[in-house]
């Protein structure tokens, strides 16, 4: 199946047309040199019932269903209203190219505005563009459009940002001349204020720091953001659990001047990673600066409310080489997903949802440390996911555990050997009581 | 007709469209005390489920898109996204997957991404694949980067990469964003690169050059081993746009025209949907010299078994948080296995016709600045129209009239008012003969009637759209300021 | 514009929008001589898979729908139809389960029946139901068989069923193909079943009177357990039309009203969807008497497992090939268990809420016929307008330029000009909001513009159709004769 | 969730306007005597998470997937292509009403009106209603338009026409005065013609005679419809199995008046029964007898091509107890799927499919009827199912069978008690020949 359309008697009439006799005999410019003298060497066309069929066997060769996990780090488990699967799937949704003709775009223009306008209300800022890649990247851009901004070149990174992250911006940044210190972190979990303080100075372009961190903790945004500002560095801050906004405060009204991140939780599957929907957002002031889409408001000749995509001198196609970012393609059907999620759920409904993960993510972490041997190996407060000590039985434990298809968590070692031994444990409300209540009889069995 | 409002315009404090189960462990009253909780989340609406689904639906209906007619939007590749794809990638095997999961317990997953990497090389000629680019601009920096990893390595990361002016943007924003400086190649008077140019420019600080091929005219660089030749003898790496891959497959094969790094647009050639600006995957194809560099985490195959190779030496690292747009993939994945070998040489020719039945029904009627021959796409201009105070644009908002989406207008630079049209293999003779017809109305229009042309469309959901007025003052989000739509 | 054409004018040979996979077992090439076989199918289509897409995708935007906007079409209960019922209707534990699988392999296909007729017989207060009938005629239909069964056995069938005169077309003609005659029962001043009528017409040979409550002019029969009372004194049984049960559920229960039959719409008052005009489901309730003779096979309770029993002596047979619309029913299961009784109860109330701020606000624009309290809905009519020449049609199709779908006109018969509106629960208030300016604005234009509303719609996809023409001479089906649409 | 719009201040207002205080005074009507005075007693209200996991359960509990099913019996398991789930759960398609308002209604007209083309063209008719609710409706509905047609009382029915439609037909005609007489089957599985001839006679309203009948054997329509006719009396062939009508010969064709059955093979899931898709066809002539909906051409007031519902005084909105039939909402997006699933297979398509099935038939008769002690019940030719008379043994074979969650047919003893012990087996494009190799093996195994 080639999905072509044309008749035989079509291909036939417009070869005449064209006034050529094969179709070969379209690709004469191609020089014979670089020609491929044999067939592809690639399995034999599928039907779509045996494509489906070859699909679901590679489905089925992955954990789900039948697992019970905790795994989370920059990728979450959350319930998806039905809604959001059916109305993104339509058809004028999922098959336009980039709203470039306005006149005829205008669902996905105003669908973009709707985002803008929900991201920035979440993180607290002005403007918010229409998304990145995803977390990591929207770090990286964080990084690069602080430097445009303020023209320093220091870059201070909390240890804590999702390590991920970490090393994007590392390969970001690598060939522009920007400097990387990392900043620490306490027994709390949290960023080492002090050696923060010790490390700003007037060449800092930007102290970068994530809440809820890569190990669950809240930081304190307003003191850490404090500091950067008394050496007029600017604030960036990660939320690579963008659920966490539904409670928390905004950054924005904590002193950051760029929020960055990843909003996966919202209404997109772990998708073994992908796609996700990195978002950013600033200031008014900073708007020049930013990368991506931006969807604004105006009106057609009869003065009829409409919107385009706008302040595109920005942009690669207009600027080339001076634009702010290299992206076009970005994840706009992602932040539909996003916005048909957040629009459903409601105010209401995101707060609670937000407010079910803290409590829970605190009753994992009493009955998980209940367990002998167990403990929490920082003080500070989780939103969903909290880091564990494991005591040495651990190996075993985790074997028994997965016998019985139980996921505990992430292992930090490998990220942070520091950790070694410690386990992160996402607690989200797909969890049910009865699956932590499992988690923490299994591991009680496990490490008697 | 009503016009939609913004969902903010209808909320109201105490509609619901979801409700979330009880929270079933004990509540702990106190427990947010500890936390920077905010109040409310301002302005943030709340409307019911009926009117999510109509605000959604009403929305979408007001989009063109490739399920509803012709998009021969140039460069873009717009053909039919079919739909047994979306189901695959929609499989819970696969979106449940979490990407952290220990390699054992994800093996369909690897086995996609291989497949699809190994796939990819025998289609391109490469050595091998990452698929971490999440689209086509981030597999440019990332191929980029390679080249300068590789040249670092050596000694040198050289000061500049070279591209010529018929270039899409995003090559030169990619390669300023890698640490390297523009120099713009010229175009000869066929629409190919200007040897002698080149020749001029490709110096011992040159890190690379960007081409793509066929160009943004369509049009086949047929001294492509010449190029590669002159490239590599000066120690640069030949980087190719595969965008427009889409004339090529089965047809011809990039790694054997000697490029070294090229990235692929899964969302163009290989039919994964642009879902109004993404999500897509511009996978990256180099040459074994430049295979150490590859971002990790990398797949390989072990036993018979796939496993994640996390970190390799000279690895620049990461570009993306995860593995990539995994589901993307499997789309691109599954449309690989239906067409087969056959289908998708098959695809490269017809997508070639169609796009030559076009420029030959055209010829005549609009300006073509390089008669060259072309492949998958044709580039006219509103030179003839212009006679009559016509511009591209305004042959581009009449087309809606129509019922066809305008093609590209932005680029390339090198052809003033600039009609790039793209018709893909997928079309059906009928549309395009409406295009063409449509087309050729607007000629005669144009000449006849200007005024129709330039305050066109004329019936579409809104009218000509101010673009100039919204730069001028931005409107980026909706507050309580904004005016709410009028019925008409 | 380009209007969509018929797939058949689009077809052609050599196109294909799917392929089988390949025969895996020998091929008997002999075989077919041994039957009578076709050469081929004349005119049939031949069409790739984006032109399907297309087709169809195009053809569903000249829809209107609930999920598009107001249908407050009376009697017809167009609310909100749920997605995650749908979800729910399409886990493939339902849709692959075979009906004659053996009962221990769809015992969860047998509980989502059970537990949908144990619900509607907690809502309606009755003692059984079926869930056979595929739609609300089709249980008019059984329950008269129903009743006809039981007086068969009693001795005499009997020879007339009472209606009265504001019903449902379905009724005369449910009792005229369950062999009964039919005999109009007359509507008082009020708007309800005359008594004295009633008691006129109910002998001996009455077999059953079939009530609607509330009736189609959304009134209350306040009387109705005088009405079961005489109609059962004098042998007759009393069937109700339970189309209109969405003002009740919670409030109050037909069995409650000594009503011996009913019949629910599960895609009114249960919200399963329309589909166009269907699949729907209309189950029958009725009191212990009647049970006996339900069609077979029942779903019964068997030492905690659920069993299907075939055979029962008195059963009137079947009306159906399985057990229903089952996949259906489970959307209206899935309704009942999220609305929960408190939900259902709401239902009803927003339901005539609606419904009587709608009627408040268009007092005095429009007749009421009949100025007696309404629930879900209210009929007004056409009469004011008809002073200008303007006809219930006429508001009916300017309505559609104002974007909401007209109102029912076709019943009840005693208001002449009748416009039935039905807003259900689900509607905004903004919806509501905008539908009172619109018939505001037409109550105006009928008088100051007739024309503008004779020749309504303007502004909708095809202009006022001819109906007229349509049945002189009909074209049933697409020949090569048919002219092909043109582009305007 | 009751899915309701109104805000809070929205019902206060809303009841002022009216001129009422609360939403109870809202149904002063009802009286007192019939008004529930408590809650119903109903399981409290589900949220959409607890709803999906609940139905999720109760879909666990049948029988599939992991099952490979022989049974058909006018249920059958084909190919649904995936374009048709995604084309017809479009909103548009989903959620309007019957189109009364043509104007607005233009797509599911023109859905309709290709419907009945196609339909047309399969069962070689002129004219097609929009649809019926099911098989076995469409067979009684055929019955009582043959009575009107030529007012006689007496139909023959076909023994070998499916039992569930020849039940309904006894149903639906017991209060109407008509007189049933059935018409064996011979040793070859058709219709005993021998019997035909001698129950035929100038009362003779009809002779109703399926193929693929009941036991999956073609009948000999010609001969059969050439007796009926010699008699006056009207064909009504039966179809059950619709994709036979891409490669058997159009009963419109070998004399059939009234083509009525089921369609539930084009497009249409198992669904434990339903929806599925009633159909009938029939000669121009007859159309005012016709009962259902009808969509018909027409034009609009600027002279465009429209479609329209027509012909409805033949219907009960308009003509009330004189209507052709009571049908009302009928099975319209039932007929939209197999109208997007006759047009995606294609004129090829279809044909190749019902190909196979006659094919793969055939080889799992030869295979399982060399199983030692299995026979064919009949000499006749299957489409895609066939009768097997079942050794003495069969019942522990049975249990074996279903130990290994293998279906082999539906037994037919209940309601043919001559047929004791004889199964039928259904084979279509979906059993892959390890499938059948598997029943057979698994067969020759349990009678060893
Ligand atoms: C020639 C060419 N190169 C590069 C790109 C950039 O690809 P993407 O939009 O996926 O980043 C495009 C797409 O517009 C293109 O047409
Ligand atoms: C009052 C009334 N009774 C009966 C019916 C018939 O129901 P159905 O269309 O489901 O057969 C309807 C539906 O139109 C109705 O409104």
């Amino acid at each position: 199946m080639s999905y072509i359309s044309l008749s035989d008697r079509d291909k036939k009439e417009m070869l005449e047309r064209i006034g050529v006799s094969s179709l070969e005999d379209l690709f004469r410019s191609v020089p014979d040199q670089v020609k491929l003298k044999r067939k592809l060497d690639l399995p034999p066309a599928l039907t779509e019932p045996e494509l489906l069929a070859w699909m679901g066997e590679m489905a089925g060769r992955n954990a789900y269903g039948g697992f019970l996990s905790f795994l989370g780090g920059g990728a979450y488990r959350h319930i998806i209203p039905v809604a959001v699967d059916h109305l993104s799937s339509r058809g004028e949704f999922v098959t336009p190219y980039t709203p470039y003709q306005p006149e005829i775009s205008q669902g996905t223009l105003q669908v973009i505005f709707e985002f803008q306008t929900l991201v920035c209300q979440l993180a607290g800022m002005d403007v918010a563009n229409a998304s990145l890649y995803d977390g990591a990247t929207a770090s990286a851009e964080a990084v690069l459009m602080s430097n445009r901004l303020n023209n320093r070149t220091k870059i201070l990174v909390a240890r804590s940002l999702h390590p991920h992250y970490r090393r994007a911006i590392q390969t970001y940044t690598r060939n522009l001349g920007l400097e990387l210190v990392e900043v620490g972190f306490t027994e709390s979990g949290r960023l080492d204020a002090a050696g923060l303080k010790a490390k700003l100075d007037d060449r800092t372009a930007a102290v970068v720091c994530q809440s809820p961190n890569y190990f669950g903790v809240v930081e304190d945004f307003e003191t850490i953001f404090g500091l950067a500002h008394g050496h007029q560095a600017l604030s960036v801050a990660v939320v690579a659990e963008a659920l966490s906004l539904g409670i928390l405060e905004a950054p924005g009204r904590q002193g950051a001047d760029i929020v960055a991140g990843e909003a996966q939780s919202f209404g997109l599957p772990l998708g073994f990673g992908g796609p996700y929907l990195g978002f950013m957002a600033c200031a008014q002031g900073s708007v020049r600066q930013l990368p991506g889409r931006l969807a604004g408001l105006t009106s057609d000749l009869e003065g009829q409310r409409g919107f385009v995509l706008t302040l595109s001198t920005r942009e690669q196609h207009i600027r080339r080489e001076k634009a702010t970012s290299n992206i076009c393609t970005n994840q706009a059907w992602c932040a539909l997903r996003a916005t048909i999620f957040l629009e459903t759920l409601g105010h209401d409904g995101l707060r609670e949802m937000a407010c079910q993960n803290i409590q829970k993510a605190h009753y994992a972490l009493e009955q998980l440390t209940a367990v002998p041997g167990v403990k929490a190996r920082f003080s500070g407060r989780p939103f969903n996911e909290f880091v564990l000590e494991r005591p040495r039985k651990w190996a075993e434990a985790d074997a028994a555990l997965r016998k019985q298809n139980i996921l505990a968590g992430v292992a930090l070692e490998h990220d942070y050997p520091e950790l070694k031994g410690c386990i992160l444990v996402n607690v989200t409300e797909m969890h049910r009581r009865e699956d932590i209540d499992r988690l923490a009889g299994a591991l009680r069995e496990a490490l008697r | 007709m009503i016009r939609e409002p913004l969902i903010f315009e209808i909320s109201d404090k105490g509609k619901r469209a979801f409700r979330l189960p009880k929270l079933d462990v004990p509540f702990r009253k106190d427990l947010l005390s500890g936390y920077p909780v905010r109040e409310e989340v301002e302005g943030f609406p709340q409307v019911s489920e009926v009117e999510v689904v109509r605000h959604f639906t009403r929305l979408s209906q007001t989009n063109y898109a490739v399920d509803i007619g012709f998009y021969p939007l140039g460069s873009c590749t717009m053909k039919y996204n079919p739909k047994v794809n979306d189901r695959a990638a929609s499989l819970e095997g696969f979106t449940a997957a979490h990407p952290l999961a220990p390699a054992e317990l994800v093996q369909g997953c690897l086995e996609v991404l291989k497949r699809t990497e190994e796939y990819l090389c025998e289609i391109a000629g490469m050595d091998a694949f990452t698929l971490q680019p999440a689209a086509g601009a981030h597999g440019e920096l990332l191929g980029l980067m390679l080249i300068r990893a590789r040249l670092t390595e050596k000694g040198n990361p050289r000061r500049t990469v070279l591209i010529p002016d018929s270039a899409h943007g995003t090559n030169p924003s990619s390669a300023h964003i890698s640490g390297y400086q523009v120099r713009v190649i010229n175009s000869d008077q066929n629409g190919r690169i200007d040897l002698a140019d080149l020749d001029r420019a490709m110096t011992d600080e040159v890190a690379a050059l960007m081409v793509t091929n066929p160009n943004t005219l369509g049009v086949f660089e047929t001294d492509i081993k010449k190029i590669a030749g002159l490239v590599h003898s000066r120690g640069g790496f030949l980087y190719m746009d595969g965008a427009n891959l889409n004339a090529l497959t089965g047809i011809s094969r990039p790694g054997d025209m000697d490029v070294d790094v090229i990235h692929i647009n899964l969302h163009k050639t290989f039919s994964t949907p642009h879902g109004g600006g993404g999500p897509g995957s511009g996978p990256v194809g180099v040459k074994k010299v430049l295979e150490p560099y590859l971002p990790c985490p990398v797949v390989g195959r072990k036993d018979g078994r796939f496993v994640l190779e996390g970190d390799r030496p000279k690895s620049i690292g990461r570009v993306h948080s995860f593995h990539g747009n995994f589901l993307v993939v499997v789309k691109a994945l599954a449309y690989i296995l239906t067409l087969g070998p056959e289908g998708l040489r098959e695809m490269a020719e017809v997508a070639v016709l169609n796009s030559n039945y076009i420029r030959r029904s055209l010829e005549g009627l609009y300006h073509l600045k390089y008669e060259t021959p072309t492949l998958h796409e044709c580039v006219f201009s509103d030179k003839l129209q212009k006679e009559h105070g016509v511009a591209n644009i305004d042959i581009a908002k009449r087309l809606i009239d129509y019922g066809v989406h305008p093609p590209t207008m932005s680029f390339p630079l090198i052809v003033p008012g600039a009609l790039m049209i793209e018709p893909t293999e997928t079309e059906p003779r009928r549309d395009l003969d409406l295009f063409i017809q449509a087309m050729t109305s607007i000629a005669r229009e144009a000449a006849e009637n200007p005024e129709l042309l330039k305050s066109a469309p004329h019936t579409s959901f809104v009218r000509r759209l101010d673009e100039t007025a919204a730069a001028r003052n931005p409107v980026l989000k909706w507050t309580g300021s904004v005016k709410p739509p009028q019925a008409r």
